[in-house]
């Protein structure tokens, strides 16, 4: 078995490793990152067979843990951490031909540091340890998202860093507390004694933590930095972003009041949260007429809603739903932002008129693009189908008179995506471009990662047992803390 | 005076924070904001640190005249992992604020100011 | 309008504190973890500096993450405040001789005094931070002494980029030696002595001059990019 | 020694409270160092000389040299 502890340490080596070969030579530096990120998706799959079965401990230093960092990976952090190589995979392949502005090596080192830290957080097991690797994404996403140092991104940066910056203050102070009631920083001994503090002291922890984890997951009313960050950014590293970084917030969401503090009465208003976020995001989303990069981002916090409302109906079903989501929103989204990237270099601007009747000169990009629209929306056959039909059933079968409501407007907030989507498709098709002159496919490097997108998301809309197994043992690992606790600490 | 010693710690840490935190909402200057930023840092390492101090006990070090002294005994030291944490805070803290505070002289060359009602990507 | 959202906030935050912190008494004994690092960690890893041992030992995978932070950091400044213009060496002021003297004899003690911070990080307090900070003021020094020194930033890097592979590869060791990611793999000595405790020392070492290097160049690279 | 670190804790407050209130950059940067190196002080005196060295040469030290070189760069007025 190969320890999973390489899953961290192959990208932070290659990252450390690029600044030396850009010594040696500055274009060498661009084929580092599909490698790495290559040997990291190898490891990450062949180690699904034997976490199907038992999750895997992995001790730091060689002490027993609670005394020691350990890595806890079950089903629910080897999903994750396999959609994150996946994705990131396809967009550093895309970046070698799409990133042209310089210093372009710190631009593969960051990208390399950021996936790096969204694994650790899925992987870890430690409190303390998971705030450093958020701050690892966190900063990385700081410093990328101003790569293109225009006035747009760097002031868009600069409200990210500040606003995330808060909100990691209020998770140290969460875990500040935490040490303070429990004397420990290990997650699985913090669950096991979770029962002997106070329910105020634990709202008051879990509201820290909600508001620290909920700035990067961009949950309303926390979600002020996205729009500016994601459609200002370079466009993979708009896709990254919305692939993935927020998709690592609901993941510490998750894990926190799930397996953390079992916080399961409190999750209706989790779902609350989300089903506004989910109106916020569509209703924004379809208001945006002009810029097709910050109508996108508008609609990642309008899916991340969807994601979150998921999480909060709490049966197997509804996480279920959820994951499966999650899964769809990182490869459709990632798709649709690596393919505005190279219409908006076609057309030479973000606005949504200038793209009209590109279908014809992009065929394959404007293919690509309308599948993944017609995933997110939730059309059969494609992915975002099983996603949403899993997640309203699951919200139905629970028979509250709240979640039928809450279905009502989730349906509500579908019509709406589907009316700006259809838009963009219409105007891709069927408009008459003005000045299309110039406009050409995008390049290879860019084609085979969209395609390679596009087909899983046909092929999980079309087979979904493709994932099922998986995401299915991922929504059991987050219900059965029990499981959780005994496997790190040892049957109690 | 018991009560003053016991939470006077507590008290000068959540007041950095709250300081820092109102600094960040209130304040125009993107610099202020930033120094913001670093009062609510420093606040919440003197609150772990405090957190993990205990009454009658020295420094982690385990000197020889310390280990000599106690015997076998189990040496009397204070908690040292919120010490840890703090290390790794600490260098956290400045790694965000120099990337904040280059991003704000890139932001000054852009705009030909600080003031973030004047800034219209910053505006919220 | 501002002022009072902030002032809610604010309130709102500080009853929370109130109410959690009543609960953890000040100056207590909070059993957990710590206690065992108390009793143990002599045994374990040989270093007589408890937070040392915590930091690379028992917690390193966060210490690896925690430089990483900070060369992220240094990589991000590089890269916002980077322009392909040379930068200017505009006239600035250059220092009184004394002072110029001065730094010339004090330099070489400052980069000293951080190196011995480092070296014996898990000896007595200090360690790879605090040294790399003392290197990183001594540079710091010679820059405001001669702001038309150009820094070879490369060189800066290329430290930065050894110090890292450094750690992981030692971590990388540990797992071939012993199974372990960042398990110790080297004899943990006597105690109290220069050569103990396995690989903290290394480790360190590579930190301080990581830290130094990364700190060095953040500094350089704002002073001197427009 | 209580009396000591409260006064401390006091100064630290203080000194927090002219960093917000401060219209000179330079100076507001200057009452922030003095938070760091209160606070440092403090550490020593909760038996944490690591952190103590640390906070004084990174807090104090280098982040407020950080601090001067971005003030320097802008404008130091607070308007």
């Amino acid at each position: 078995m190969v320890n999973p502890s390489l899953l961290i340490a192959i990208p932070l080596a290659g990252a450390f490793l690029i600044p030396l070969f850009a010594l040696a030579s500055r274009r060498l530096s661009r084929y580092l990152p599909p490698l790495v990120l290559l040997a990291d998706l190898t490891i990450s799959l062949s180690l699904v067979p034997r976490v199907l079965e038992d999750p895997i401990i992995v001790i730091l230093g060689g002490f027993k843990p609670p005394f020691c960092i350990n890595l806890m990976v079950d089903m629910l952090g080897l999903s994750f951490a396999i959609i994150i190589s996946l994705v990131s995979f396809l967009i550093s392949i895309y970046a070698i031909g799409y990133i042209k502005t310089e210093p372009i090596e710190k631009y593969h080192a960051l990208f390399l540091l950021l996936v790096a830290g969204a694994i650790g957080i899925v992987l870890t097991g430690d409190i303390f340890n998971l705030f450093v690797f958020f701050e690892i994404l966190c900063i990385s996403s700081y410093a990328l998202t101003a790569y293109e140092k225009d006035k747009a991104g760097t002031e868009a940066a600069m409200k990210y860093l500040i606003q995330g910056a808060v909100g990691s203050a209020f998770i140290l102070v969460a875990v500040a507390f935490i040490y303070g009631l429990f004397g420990t920083l290990n997650m699985a001994e913090i669950a096991s004694n979770i029962d002997s503090a106070e329910p105020t002291h634990l709202f008051m922890i879990l509201a820290l933590f909600v508001v620290g984890f909920g700035i990067e997951a961009a949950i309303f009313p926390l979600n002020a930095w996205l729009p500016d960050a994601h459609s200002s950014a370079p466009s993979s590293i708009s896709a990254i972003l919305s692939g993935i970084a927020i998709k690592t917030g609901v993941y510490c969401l998750a894990r926190i009041s799930y397996t953390l503090m079992n916080a399961q009465e409190l999750l209706i208003l989790i779902s609350l949260i989300g089903v506004v976020t989910l109106l916020v995001g569509e209703i924004a989303a379809y208001g945006q007429k002009e810029d097709i990069k910050r109508m996108l981002a508008y609609s990642s916090i309008g899916q991340v809603g969807l994601i979150v409302f998921a999480l909060g109906v709490t049966t197997y079903l509804g996480i279920f739903g959820a994951l499966f989501q999650v899964a769809n929103h990182a490869l459709a989204k990632s798709l649709l932002f690596l393919g505005t990237g190279y219409m908006i270099y076609n057309v030479g601007s973000n606005r949504l008129e200038a793209m009209e009747g590109l279908g014809r000169k992009m065929p394959f990009t404007a293919i690509a693009f309308t599948i993944a629209v017609f995933s997110l929306v939730g059309l059969p056959p494609f992915a975002g189908f099983v996603s949403k039909l899993s997640i309203i059933y699951a919200a139905v079968q629970t028979g509250q008179a709240v979640f039928i409501v809450f279905v009502a407007l989730v349906l509500l907030a579908t019509v709406i995506e589907a009316g700006y989507f259809f838009r963009i498709v219409q105007s891709l098709y069927f408009r008459k471009g003005v000045s299309l002159e110039y406009a050409k496919e995008a390049p290879m490097t860019a084609l085979i990662p969209i395609a390679i997108l596009a087909l899983l998301i046909i092929a999980i809309g079309v087979y979904p047992q493709l994932i099922t197994g998986a995401l299915e043992g991922a929504a059991r690992s987050l219900l059965e803390r029990g499981a959780y606790i005994s496997s790190v600490l040892g049957p109690m | 005076m018991d009560l003053v010693a016991n939470s006077m710690y507590y008290l000068g840490a959540g007041a950095l924070i709250l300081i820092g935190l109102y600094m960040v909402i209130t304040k125009n200057n993107l610099i202020k904001i930033i120094l913001g930023l670093s009062l609510v840092d420093t606040g919440t390492h003197v609150l772990l640190i405090a957190i993990g101090y205990v009454k009658g006990r020295t420094a982690p070090i385990l000197t020889e005249e310390l280990l000599e002294s106690v015997g076998e005994a189990i040496p009397k030291v204070v908690d040292p992992i919120p010490q840890a944490l703090v290390l790794t805070a600490i260098v956290i803290g400045v790694g965000v604020l120099a990337l904040g505070l280059s991003l704000a002289i890139k932001v000054y060359e852009h705009n030909g100011t600080l003031d973030v009602r004047k800034i219209r990507g910053l505006k919220w | 309008m501002r002022k009072a959202v902030g002032l809610i906030l604010v309130l709102v935050v500080g009853i929370s504190f109130w109410v959690v912190l009543k609960n953890v008494p000040f100056g207590h004994d909070k059993i957990g973890v710590g206690n065992h690092y108390i009793e143990n960690a002599i045994q374990e890893t040989g270093a007589t500096n408890i937070v040392t041992s915590v930091v690379v030992s028992y917690r390193g995978l966060d210490t690896l993450g925690e430089v990483t932070v900070l060369f992220i950091a240094a990589l991000g400044i590089g890269m916002v405040l980077f322009s392909v213009k040379k930068t200017s060496a505009k006239e600035r002021q250059t220092s009184s001789m004394v002072v110029q003297t001065g730094t010339r004899i004090l330099f070489p003690f400052i980069i000293l005094f951080g190196i011995y911070i480092f070296v014996h990080g898990h000896l007595t307090p200090g360690g790879g931070f605090q040294g790399g900070a003392v290197i990183a003021s001594g540079f710091l020094l010679t820059y405001l002494v001669w702001p038309e020194l150009e820094t070879k930033r490369e060189r800066f890097g290329a430290a930065e980029s050894l110090g890292g592979l450094v750690f992981v590869t030692i971590a990388i060791l540990g797992l071939v030696f012993t199974g372990y990611f960042l398990g110790n793999f080297l004899p943990t000595g006597t105690q109290n002595h220069l050569f103990s405790a396995g690989i903290i020392p290394v480790i360190y070492i590579a930190i301080g001059i990581k830290v130094g290097s990364e700190l060095a160049g953040i500094v350089a690279d704002m002073i001197h990019k427009e | 020694m209580v009396v000591i670190q409260a006064v401390l804790i006091l100064m630290m407050i203080v000194a927090g409270v002219a960093t917000s209130m401060l219209k000179d950059l330079i100076s507001a940067v200057i009452a922030c160092a003095a938070v760091s190196l209160l606070a440092s002080m403090l550490f020593y005196f909760l038996d944490a000389p690591d952190v103590a060295m640390a906070e004084a040469a990174i807090g104090a030290g280098l982040t407020t040299a950080v601090f001067v070189i971005a003030v320097r760069k802008t404008r130091s007025k607070e308007e």
